[in-house]
């Protein structure tokens, strides 16, 4: 049973469903409605399709490979290779995407007759079928295709809503960042390929020992920026938080919950396992990006007042999160302790799992509220959770979860990663050591600056009263989307009580990617399903902490509210307000809620504070009739990395224009001269 | 005999919390030359709020109305974790990172019931206290690390069974990570220099301002909630780091002795706060994170002594 | 020092007073509805080191949530009116309110200005009153003392009413 | 290759030639250097048929003598005087810049960077760099001329040092090739009687900075 379906019968079907579903939708283009059925429902089965596949693969612990050669194109071949690690990357995709196919359902239903659906769908389609075949191919060349499917794919999904021009220029700026990133990562394959002759990744892994250091290096720099890229590593994020929020809401859900997630999965696969060993300094470099990623990434979402703007910076966040775990792997394996690698790569594991849980359910609960208000200005929000109770609920409990706090996911995938830290504090040398203390103390300040970003987003937006007049006539999202997000938010809870179990098989997953043995088991779970890690060093019960975090609260509340003054009458009046009325304008806004985190950080975030006063009697100045406060934050990457770039680039080109092709034959002569004497001298070098 | 130790060791933050705010604000009385409420005028304070009704706005939310419990659940789980007066008694929840977040996790609520009923205070004072909260978490986790990376564990509650109290070795790390802690503590608990517990200026406020729509019950637990939080770090900050008397095996007299020994440390950490609070200022809000800077740094120092 | 004991005596008196009708505990909320500050000097003396009211379980809160009883000032301005209201409806009960200087009793000095309406009881029921123009922080705590005595049925019914 | 002595002189003076050309101040005088130029490079094909006679070889001679020696010089003679630009030879860099770099190009030539090249011939390996040289300082000419005469002339010339090279190297050229090559000059030639003589319409000079105006 278990075995027919892990059969690869079961991808193809899945493929397939994917592939009806896009198709079908744009033959059934006229009509909306069918459309959009007719894509999500496939979309759901496709999906649904992969995670059997995917955990019945995981269960019975097989490896898959396929490989379709032509004589005619050698290099070009059709090849996966589906182990314990692809697996796991297709059940965390085929989750999410079976949550926002089914969320997807109601939430398309407002595009109706503004665009088309069909093409939607078939974008929609294409999308997660290039996903899943990008975390499968094992081949650079048909990764390569798959990769450009994808990225093409979400590229016109991000241009989607296409009569917003602000939509129009993300969607710009995703394509040509994505394909920088997709340059780089041609060139590191070309390199290895040179270096190997294949594209094939396990023809590379077996013929790595022969490739000089300085090759080696030169490709994880190169795979580090492209796949960086993609990830949303700072500094190369800037696509992220533009383009993000402009796809429509599941997409963006997807995207930031398993898409850039590509990016880590090519990081894993290259660095801990096709490219080792690995020299230590690989390590380092990834920590570093990693501690840039999560504090700055947590730190432009405090700043933040578009809803998925926001979301998409936590999500540099968490990605640097995942690759402080990545890069304590790096670390680890270079050191030669592997055990500890072992640790570190659980951590990144499951924690990709948890984010794309919550991150995915947290852009579904934007998209419902995006949805009810017509608007990504928190600001503008307000009061909702009376409106829309259920997406209330789902966003708290994303908001919990991402915020690292117990009992759901997101704490135990922190908890893990700050244990893999801490045991390279203990067990490092002495440079090393200062490395992990100041990384570990860079993720306890992100975990902090979390917590207050989601009191921000879950307040401003769910808490308080309506601040206009859309927020007051805001409406619940409907039943179908209600179930997306109920699923994820179950996912949730269930993925945190159960993180014992979960982490054990990360476990192996890991072990697997860096052909470490049993013996480098350094998380035990013990009866009662206590998590421990080296032997006692640290224990966590993750049923227990959610017990008692449900229970006792549950219990103090039935002692006052039975226990003591049985006769309490509890009354409802207007909010104790010192006898001014309260108008919406006096609750702390987004901007005023993070305005002292921001002050406290001014030396990172460069912000800049206006007052603008407007007077009545412009000569006097007594009577104002209006003031404001704009404070804003400069995006220190454009001004400073891209811009120059930018300009640079344009110098570049006016210099071609008037400075090399300058219409002077002597100086086209020069040229020529010059190259014949530099390739005259190479020719004499060689 | 374990029952009976599970059951003091249960019940002992939430009975003796109150007495421990008592004692403060007697003693800051006495300071100012008054000789002010008694011991325990803060369990008539909260009897009386619990026998009051209460108002709720109608612009609050089901995070109002469960807010308080949540508090007041978080530091009952919290303190039955931590090593009152004997190493012996451990659980999984006492981790280090379980207790952080799950103290964490109340003020995530506290601060979300803040803006719930949308008043210009409630809003600031979580902006205030999430401020604090969110950048002392870093010296708050790695002050306890020093600790037990001498002792070889996190588990707060078996830490001090790991430390020998006689190896001189570790006395400056442990110093420096106690310093650390004390400003973690005074930030976490909103005493001064970070906060003044006493104001009735609702612009000077971050805890108290959060606190200023509730009524009744609710008001009593958050109050209640407010004082275990007190008595949590200031167990931790005794026991974790001078973990002198605390008893290492179940027996009568050295549980006794170890039930004393808090008793009195922790005494002395509310007579030092007392003083503290009768002698200094309140900090400019914009002056706190270098006082939490400094916490970070010895904290880093220590982390690196120790190993 | 000769009211020294007079003082104590008083107090002790409130004290019993409060723990049989407040639990041990009585939280006030001073609210100022256009007083000319006189009698707030007075009410703040009660907390200083000579008075200390605070010994005997009375004590002054930052809301009226928190109140069991309202201290009103002044001679409640047009402005103020409403903001009293409100007050007086956000304090849960039991609940008394205590109208403090004869501008709260009946507008005093300023009574039938336009700009007043003439006494706390033109907006809010009050329980009680303490006369005095000001009233020094010693007679407030005997009319404190009086008012409890007074209130000898439970508060609660009261504010019921 | 049968006379020694004569080789040198030959490709030396193609060498100077090229040099002489960029110090050249008359049109007519680098007209005429072209002509010296060509002379010595027939010579070298004269030394080389007479080694290996060849009726094709011959035909080459012949028409080398026609193409490159008569007709060449006589065509920009003509230019010259019908545009009147009889000392339109400025160039970019002044004379002691000019020379300075045509001698580094001729260490250049000769450093060990060129032995892979110059090895092709073992026993005149200075007179193979030496080709390479002209044809560097051809090239240079085209360069460092402002006029667009001065360009022809250094495309020809550095045609004259390709050939030359190809002699001494013992690169195996068939004469088919050579006689193509010459057919090409001779049709080069009239294209650019035409294209001198629009683009002096036009501008009124031939000075080719002028000619940015063509740009699009």
């Amino acid at each position: 049973m278990m075995s027919a379906l892990a059969s690869p019968t079961m991808l193809i079907a899945a493929m397939a469903l994917f592939g009806i579903g896009g198709v079908g939708a744009v033959l059934l283009r006229k009509s909306d409605r069918l459309a959009n059925y007719w894509s999500s429902a496939f979309a759901l089965f496709g999906s649904v399709t992969a995670l059997v596949f995917a955990v019945s693969m995981l269960a019975s612990g097989q490896t898959f490979v396929a490989q379709t050669t032509s004589d005619s194109f050698p290099l070009l071949s059709f090849a996966l290779n589906i182990d314990r690690l692809a697996a796991f990357f297709l059940v965390t995709i085929s989750i999410v995407t079976f949550f926002c196919s089914l969320y997807g359902i109601g939430y398309i239903k407002q595009y109706y007759g503004r665009y088309n659906i069909g093409y939607l769908g078939f974008l929609y389609n294409l999308f997660i079928v290039a996903m899943l075949l990008v975390v499968t191919s094992s081949n650079g060349i048909f990764f390569l295709i798959v990769w450009e499917i994808m990225s093409l794919a979400s590229y016109f999904l991000v241009a989607y809503d296409r009569h917003d021009p602000e939509n129009v220029k993300a969607g710009f700026l995703y394509l040509v960042m994505t394909h920088i990133g997709t340059a780089f990562i041609l060139l590191a394959f070309i390199l290895l390929y040179v270096h190997t002759g294949s594209f094939d990744f396990t023809v590379i892994q077996a013929a790595m020992p022969t490739v000089p250091a300085h090759i080696k290096d030169s490709v994880f720099l190169l795979a580090l920026i492209g796949f960086g890229v993609k990830a949303g590593i700072i500094p190369l994020h800037i696509w992220l938080p533009a383009a993000h929020p402009a796809a429509p809401s599941h997409v963006s859900a997807i995207m930031s919950g398993v898409m850039i997630k590509t990016g880590i999965y090519m990081m894993i696969r290259l660095f801990l396992d096709v490219l080792q060993p690995a020299p230590l300094w690989w390590g380092i470099v990834v920590l570093v990006i990693a501690v840039a990623s999560c504090v700055l990434g947590v730190l432009y979402a405090l700043t933040e007042h578009d809803i998925k703007r926001l979301l998409a910076y936590h999500s540099i966040e968490n990605i640097g999160i995942i690759l402080l775990g990545v890069g304590s792997a790096l670390v680890f394996s270079a050191l030669g302790m592997s055990g500890l690698a072992v640790l570190a790569l659980t951590a990144a594991l499951f924690h990709t799992l948890n984010h794309a849980i919550f991150k995915s359910l947290l852009f579904l609960s934007a998209g419902s509220v995006i949805h009810a208000t017509g608007t990504r200005n928190m600001e503008k929000y307000g009061g909702l959770i009376k409106l829309m109770p259920a997406t209330g609920l789902f966003f708290l409990v994303g908001s919990i979860a991402i915020s690292a706090l117990p009992p759901l996911n997101g704490f135990f995938s922190e908890w893990l990663t700050f244990q893999a830290l801490f045991q390279g504090i203990a067990q490092t040398d002495f440079y090393i050591k200062w490395l992990f203390i100041g990384v570990t103390a860079a993720l306890a300040l992100t975990s902090g600056l979390a917590v207050a970003c989601f009191v921000k987003a879950f307040g401003v937006t769910f808490l308080a009263r309506p601040r206009s007049q859309r927020a007051e006539k805001a409406h619940e999202a409907s039943a179908v989307m209600i179930a997306g997000m109920a699923g994820l938010a179950v996912l949730c809870v269930a993925v945190g009580v159960g993180s014992s179990w979960i982490i054990a098989q990360l476990q192996t997953i890991a072990q697997g990617v860096l052909s470490a043995g049993d013996h480098a088991t350094l998380v035990t779970v013990t009866s009662g399903h206590i998590l421990s890690i080296a032997e006692g060093f640290a224990t966590v019960s993750a049923p227990l902490l959610s017990l008692l975090l449900i229970a006792v609260p549950l219990v103090v509340w039935t002692i006052t509210r039975f226990g003591i003054n049985r006769s309490q009458r509890v009354t409802t009046g207007r909010t104790w307000d010192g006898g001014t009325d309260l108008t919406s304008r006096m609750e702390i806004t987004s901007t005023g809620f993070a305005r002292s985190i921001i002050l406290i950080f001014r030396g990172l975030l460069k912000p800049s504070l206006q007052h603008s006063v407007e007077y009545e009697d412009a000569a006097s100045r007594l009577i104002p009739r209006s003031r404001s406060v704009t404070l804003s934050v400069q995006d220190v990457y454009r001004r400073y990395l891209y811009r120059p770039v930018f300009i640079g680039f344009i110098h570049l080109s006016h210099w071609i224009k008037n400075g090399i092709q300058n219409g002077n034959i002597n100086a086209y002569i020069l040229y020529i001269l010059v190259v014949l004497l530099v390739m005259l001298g190479l020719v004499g070098v060689w | 005999m374990s029952y009976l130790l599970w059951i003091i060791q249960i019940m002992f933050v939430p009975l003796v919390a109150p007495l421990g705010v008592g004692l403060i604000n007697s003693l800051k009385a006495r300071i100012q030359k008054r000789r002010g409420a008694s011991l325990l005028q803060p369990y008539r304070n909260l009897w009386k709020l619990f026998y009051k009704d209460e108002v709720i706005s109608r612009d609050a939310s089901f995070i109002f109305r469960f807010a308080p419990f949540i508090a007041m659940g978080v530091t009952i789980i919290v303190g039955a974790c931590l090593p009152i007066f004997t190493s012996t008694l451990s659980t999984p929840m006492s981790d280090l990172l379980a207790v952080v977040y799950t103290l964490a996790l109340g003020t995530f609520f506290m601060a979300l019931a803040g803006m719930d009923s949308g008043s210009a205070f409630g809003g600031s004072g979580s902006s205030r206290e999430m401020t604090i909260s969110a950048i002392v978490e870093a010296s708050f986790i790695s002050s306890i690390l020093t600790v037990a990376f001498l002792s070889g564990t996190t588990n707060i509650a078996v830490m001090s069974a790991g430390l020998s109290p006689g190896s001189g070795n570790f006395l400056i790390p442990i110093v420096l990570a106690f310093a650390a802690f004390c400003i973690v503590l005074l930030a976490e608990t909103s005493r001064y220099p970070f906060d003044n517990p006493d104001t009735h200026l609702e612009l000077t406020m971050i805890h108290e301002s959060m606190l200023l729509e509730f009524s009744g019950k609710r008001l009593a637990l958050m109050e209640w909630a407010a004082a275990n939080r007190l008595l949590i770090f200031s167990i931790l900050a005794v026991n974790l780091f001078f973990p002198i008397g605390i008893a290492h095996d179940q027996a009568v007299l050295s549980v006794l002795l170890g039930i004393s020994s808090t008793l009195l440390k922790v005494a002395i950490v509310y007579i030092v706060l007392a003083v503290l609070e009768s002698t200094i200022a309140k900090y400019r809000f914009f002056r706190l994170p270098d006082l939490l800077l400094v916490a970070f740094v010895l904290n880093v120092v220590a982390i690196g002594l120790v190993l | 020092m000769q009211q020294l004991p007079e003082l104590e005596v008083i107090g002790s008196a409130l004290q019993d007073n409060v723990r049989r009708l407040f639990k041990g505990s009585l939280a006030i909320r001073q609210i100022d509805t256009g007083s000319d500050n006189a009698t707030e000097q007075e009410l703040a003396a009660l907390t200083n080191a000579y008075y200390d009211i605070e010994r005997f379980g009375i004590h002054f809160v930052p809301s009226p949530r928190h109140a069991d009883m309202l201290l009103v000032t002044g001679p409640v301005t047009r402005n103020m009116a409403e903001a009293l209201k409100r007050a007086y409806d956000a304090t849960p009960h039991p609940k008394l309110v205590v109208a403090v200087g004869d501008d709260a009793i009946d507008g005093g000095i300023y009574k039938g200005s336009y700009a007043v309406l003439d006494g706390v009881s033109q907006v809010i029921p009050v329980d009680y009153q303490i006369a005095g123009d000001p009233p020094s922080p010693l007679v407030i705590m005997q009319s404190l003392l009086a008012i409890l005595d007074g209130a000898k049925k439970a508060p609660k019914q009261k504010g019921q009413s | 290759m049968n006379s020694p002595l004569l080789v040198p002189i030959l490709i030396t003076v193609i060498y100077l030639t090229s040099i002489y050309m960029h110090l050249a101040k008359k049109n007519n005088g680098v007209a005429g250097l072209y002509a010296l130029q060509s002379v010595a490079l027939v010579l070298l094909f004269v030394s080389s048929f007479l080694a290996n006679p060849t009726v094709l070889l011959f035909l080459v001679i012949v028409v080398s003598i026609i193409v490159k020696v008569i007709l060449a010089p006589r065509f920009f003679n003509r230019l010259v005087t019908r545009h009147k630009v009889k000392f339109t030879v400025s160039s970019y860099a002044n004379t002691p810049v000019t020379l300075i770099v045509i001698m580094f190009i001729t260490a250049f030539v000769n450093s060990d960077v060129f032995l892979p090249i110059t090895d092709l011939s073992a026993s005149n390996s200075t007179y193979v760099a030496l080709a390479i040289a002209a044809m560097l300082v051809s090239i240079f000419l085209m360069v460092n001329r402002k006029s667009a005469l001065s360009q022809i002339v250094g495309v020809l010339s550095l045609e004259n040092s390709i050939v030359a090279f190809g002699i001494i190297a013992g690169l195996e050229q068939s004469a088919l090739l050579q006689l193509g090559t010459l057919f090409d000059i001779f049709v080069w030639m009239l294209v650019a009687t035409v294209f001198v003589s629009m683009v002096y319409r036009h501008t009124g000079s031939l000075v080719v900075t002028t000619m940015r105006h063509l740009k699009d």
